[in-house]
């Protein structure tokens, strides 16, 4: 016990942060007293030591991270930060606990309540019990298709056989343990039953299944349903984007979000950092995203962006950035205003081929709007005036159809805020 | 001694492998059986060049073509799997017996 | 010249890997910090995952998902084994090389269980990652390691050392120095190749680690990519060959700044994306470190 | 020490080799095989052939992690949630391999093997290598040409887009349509 106290008071904090619509500013105050004591945050409940939601709660969201706080190991701690100045006193008082002596698993701090209908991490042989009902050509599988109720990669001439006759010995045996190791939606239909309505088939004992589709391999693989967001870092406030994998090849995808939170008016420069810096985490470049959370906390604080231009230069030159990065998610028609909707895989492809390797001026993909945004700030630290153009999450599934899972999170980092200005004419 | 003890080894991974190569519907299941029948081969080919006649290669080329014969066991059984599951969406043998009509 | 050390250095062996990854993971540390306050950064991890609890997730395989982190920190202490120090080796093994090559392999089998054990959809698609990464640099790899091979005329790593007494083959051998350190970062799944541990998979194989696991993991991340730098030194930059100091401390030296190269460039390059990287490793790398396997070759037989 | 070894790697691979075809799941299945494969291979490693036995361990190790792949594409049941058994004729399979076993054993133990002949190469690894690469090259040549065949033939049957998807019909297109892009700039 004495070894575990000894080791306690050495943690870190590393902090699981969630943002709730319009908690923007609190995340980035979270992110710089991280900053300052070179602690990175987490990635995944499984990393974290601390939950932080950044922002003002709701409803929705408090159900998720409700859900979130049951994946963290201990020891844990549950952190709030409503505004931006409230972060260093939260923080530090986290801390203070997880080092404390007297820490305690069942703290008060801990909420209970288990929340459904959260960002789960489904496991890749069972759908989620409850799925969503999927919109879009392609989400249900007619229950008339022998291939089209399954359990993960049984064949389709056995299972029928199984299903139709419902008495197999071996199979009722296996639906019970199926039973007894996870909740399920509770459909009690007969031996012939098919749960209409949910995106995976039921079978006769309540058991969703996962459901299969075709693929562009011809293989028809099993369809897992993702939901990503909206507690995820780094990730868009109050996102959630579904996501119906084969493999790690997203075959549909569909975005909503949360209801909106307070607006803050936030300096476009900042945000677009912000973004640079969401982006070039995720595309695994540390040390540029380091410097774009630096500059950008320096902008926060109304300091002069010392170092923007080498910056700057430093991710333009980067080829392996372009070369990793150009692409992935292009947008139907070549830019916003253009009709979205849950895109076939197909039309997205034949998509993706039509766009050409990135040559001169900004593309129509992930590596596009990057250097679309840099054009922005080159703007701004030149003392233009530019404004910023909301992203339509209406875009997002047509982008993302046919890419893969790491991708799917680039393409929703790159649907930043666009800026609009005027052609800087020279740049360096 | 140690040769037959060697053999003895090689003939129970033989019949592991042959067991789970005639009971088992799935083919990538009865891959696993093969491969068991080819791991017996490199044991019993290793003890024999040891044992028996250390100074011709012999023993020992067999066992590289033991080992280049299950590389190309597997690849091929992924194949036609891959082929198979494509075309008619089964994986086990007992569903594709229709090659014998 | 590269002698067998008793048998008991095969400790010492651990330990002195054990103490260049601590270095390394110290001096990441200071690098993320830009600061020597970061220097601490490390040790203070270490204290709070030993201080976590070790979760589980549903209908999680815990047997498979447990013994994969452990299989990672194996791996890089038996391939360090060959590595020689100066003159003394822990083990003078005939066929060293492919050792080495089969326990970079192992990991293979390590990253692949962490990924699946968890069942947890980060993990599974990290696993395939890993392996369409690992099927695209072992090709050159194992090429690379080839033509040191052949360079030597024998597979035993003290031959290899003994062969580059006139000319290291680091200068007429290149190409597969530069898909040797390829492989070196891929198979510590480091540096622009941690696809498969990126932030764009919630952290991928260690998606769902936590606690000892995670530490292990991470562990096994340095050791392997200690382990890597170090057979560097003896395959292509001449062993303990050096003016003036020991041949130990030499060999010392260059591990170190081989090491310090490979974690130096964590900062510097974006991830590769997988599927960019299969390709060029398929169609450039892959015929590079053929063509140049042919010249070695030619030379070894007109010398 | 070596007979101590011996033994407990022959049990190991024999008891991980039952073990494929007892376990529930099917990653559990591939990795007692490989640990069969890996016991088998240190007892190659007790007859000093350390080329091989190393060549062993490294080959299957690479080639299981491939085959776990494949299995969870297409296998039933992967993860082994739902015990269930995939066998016919069970008892007939049983018979007819424990007789194998009860033949081979009896054969084994009965035959008077012939004395050693010849003493061990100091370098069992050159000698592997000789015989495959020396003067005639034959057996590498049919090694060779049998992996090439295999090559070719799996890459056909398991290849779903051929050279007319991907260039068009005319075989017009410089960059291939590909749902997604590689990184050779085509």
């Amino acid at each position: 016990m004495g070894l575990t106290t000894a080791l306690r008071r050495r943690t870190p904090l590393r902090p699981l942060i969630v943002t709730a619509p319009g908690g923007e500013p609190a995340r980035m105050a979270v992110e710089r007293w991280c900053d300052r004591h070179a602690w990175s945050p987490a990635y995944a409940p499984a990393q974290a030591n601390a939950l932080v939601v950044c922002g003002p709660g709701s409803a929705a969201l408090d159900a998720v991270v409700a859900e979130v706080w049951h994946q963290l190991p201990l020891p844990r701690r549950r952190v709030t930060v409503r505004a931006a100045d409230d972060a260093d006193a939260a923080l530090r008082h986290a801390l203070a606990a997880l080092r404390s002596p007297s820490y305690r698993p069942d703290d008060a701090a801990e909420p209970d309540g288990h929340g459904t209908g959260g960002p789960r991490y489904p496991e890749p042989d069972q759908p989620a019990p409850d799925l969503p009902a999927q919109g879009g050509p392609g989400g249900h599988d007619g229950p008339g298709e022998p291939g089209g109720h399954r359990e993960h990669g049984e064949p389709s001439g056995y299972d029928v056989h199984g299903h139709e006759h419902g008495g197999h010995d071996d199979r009722a045996h296996e639906h019970s343990a199926h039973e007894g190791g996870h909740e399920h939606s509770g459909h009690e239909d007969g031996g012939h039953g098919h749960g209409h309505g949910h995106g995976g088939m039921v079978l006769p004992g309540g058991v969703a299944m996962a459901d299969r589709g075709a693929d562009r391999d011809g293989l028809m693989l099993d369809r897992l349903h993702v939901t990503l967001g909206p507690a995820l870092y780094p990730w868009p406030a109050g996102l959630t984007v579904r996501l119906v994998l084969q493999g790690d090849v997203v075959q549909e995808a569909a975005a909503e979000l949360l209801p909106a939170g307070p607006r803050h008016s936030v300096v476009p420069a900042v945000r677009l950092l912000d973004q640079a810096h969401c982006l070039l985490v995720l595309a695994g470049w540390p040390g540029a995203a380091r410097d774009a959370r630096r500059l950008r906390d320096a902008v926060r604080a109304g300091a002069a962006p010392t170092g923007y231009r080498r910056w700057a230069t430093r991710v333009r030159r980067s080829r392996m950035l372009r070369w990793s990065l150009s692409g992935l998610g292009p947008l139907p028609g070549g830019g916003p205003g253009t009709p979205t909707g849950a895109g076939s895989s197909a039309g997205a492809r034949a998509r993706a081929g039509a766009v050409p390797p990135t040559g001169a001026g900004p593309a129509n993909d992930v590596y596009g709007r990057l250097s679309a945004w840099l054009d922005g700030l080159d703007a701004v630290f030149a003392g233009r005036a530019i404004e910023l153009v909301e992203p339509d999450p209406g875009l997002l599934p047509a982008a993302l159809a046919g890419g893969d899972l790491a991708a799917a999170r680039l393409v929703v980092a790159s649907l930043g805020a666009a800026p609009v200005h005027e052609p800087v004419p020279e740049r360096a | 001694m140690m040769l037959q003890l060697f053999l003895l080894l090689a003939a129970a991974l033989l019949a592991i492998g042959l067991y789970g190569a005639l009971s088992q519907q799935s083919i990538v299941m009865i891959m696993m059986g093969l491969e068991l029948m080819v791991n017996a081969v490199i044991v019993a080919g290793a003890a024999a060049w040891w044992f028996l006649a250390p100074h011709r290669p012999d023993g020992q080329v067999l066992v590289v073509v033991a080992i280049t014969v299950m590389a190309v066991e597997m690849a091929m059984g992924f194949a036609v799997t891959t082929a198979i599951f494509r075309a008619r969406d089964v994986d086990t043998t007992d569903a594709a017996a229709d090659l014998r009509r | 010249m590269v002698r067998q050390a008793p048998l008991w250095t095969a400790l010492l062996a651990g330990a002195v890997l054990l103490a260049l990854a601590t270095i390394a993971a110290v001096g990441r540390g200071v690098a993320v910090a830009r600061r020597a306050a970061g220097a601490g950064t490390p040790v203070a991890e270490v204290a709070r995952l030993l201080a976590q609890q070790r979760r589980s997730t549903l209908a999680a395989d815990r047997l498979l998902w447990r013994s994969g982190p452990a299989a990672v920190c194996v791996a890089a202490a038996l391939a360090a084994l060959v590595v020689p120090l100066g003159r003394w080796t822990a083990w003078d093994s005939p066929v060293g090389v492919v050792w080495f090559n089969a326990m970079e392999v192992v990991v293979w089998a390590g990253l692949w269980l962490v990924g699946w054990g968890a069942n947890s959809v980060w993990g599974v698609v990290a696993g395939y990652r890993f392996l369409a990464q690992g099927l695209a640099y072992e090709l050159p790899h194992m090429f690379a390691l080839t033509t040191v091979a052949l360079g030597a005329g024998s597979l035993r790593v003290g031959d290899v050392v003994a062969a580059q007494s006139g000319l290291w083959f680091v200068v007429w051998m290149p190409v597969a120095f530069v898909a040797y350190l390829v492989a070196a970062l891929a198979m510590a799944f480091w540096g622009p190749f941690d696809a498969p541990a990126q932030a764009d998979l919630a952290g991928g194989l260690g998606a769902e680690l936590s606690g000892v696991d995670a530490l292990l993991l991470r562990a096994g991340r340095y050791l392997m990519l200690t382990a890597a730098a170090a057979f560097a030194v003896p395959a292509f930059l001449g062993g303990g060959a050096g003016p003036l100091l020991p041949a130990w401390l030499w060999s010392l030296l260059k591990t170190v700044a081989v090491l310090g190269f490979l974690v130096w460039l964590r900062d510097r390059l974006p991830t590769v994306r997988m599927e960019r990287y299969t390709e060029l490793s398929w169609l450039v790398l892959l015929p590079a470190t053929l063509v140049q396997a042919l010249l070695v070759a030619i030379v070894v037989l007109l010398r | 020490m070596q007979l101590v070894v011996f033994v407990v790697c022959a049990v190991g691979a024999v008891a991980a080799g039952a073990a494929v075809f007892r376990v529930d799941s099917m990653a559990r299945a591939t990795f007692a095989l490989l640990a069969s494969f890996v016991f088998v291979a240190v007892d190659v490693l007790l007859l000093h052939l350390a080329y091989l036995g190393v060549l062993v361990i490294l080959m299957m190790i690479m080639e299981m992690v491939v085959m776990a792949v494949f299995m969870i594409m297409y296998m039933m049941n992967p993860a082994g949630l739902m015990p269930m058994s995939m066998m016919h004729n069970r008892r007939g399979a049983l018979a007819i391999s424990a007789g194998t076993f009860v033949l081979l054993a009896a054969g084994i133990l009965l035959v008077r093997w012939p004395a050693r002949r010849g003493a061990p190469p100091a370098e069992p690894t050159r000698q592997l290598g000789e015989a495959l690469m020396g003067s005639k090259m034959l057996v590498m040549m049919v090694l060779g040409l049998a992996l090439f065949a295999t090559m070719v033939a799996t890459v056909v049957l398991a290849q779903h887009r051929g050279r007319y998807d991907r260039y068009g019909d005319e075989l017009e297109r410089r960059v291939p349509d590909d749902p997604i892009r590689g990184g050779v700039g085509r």
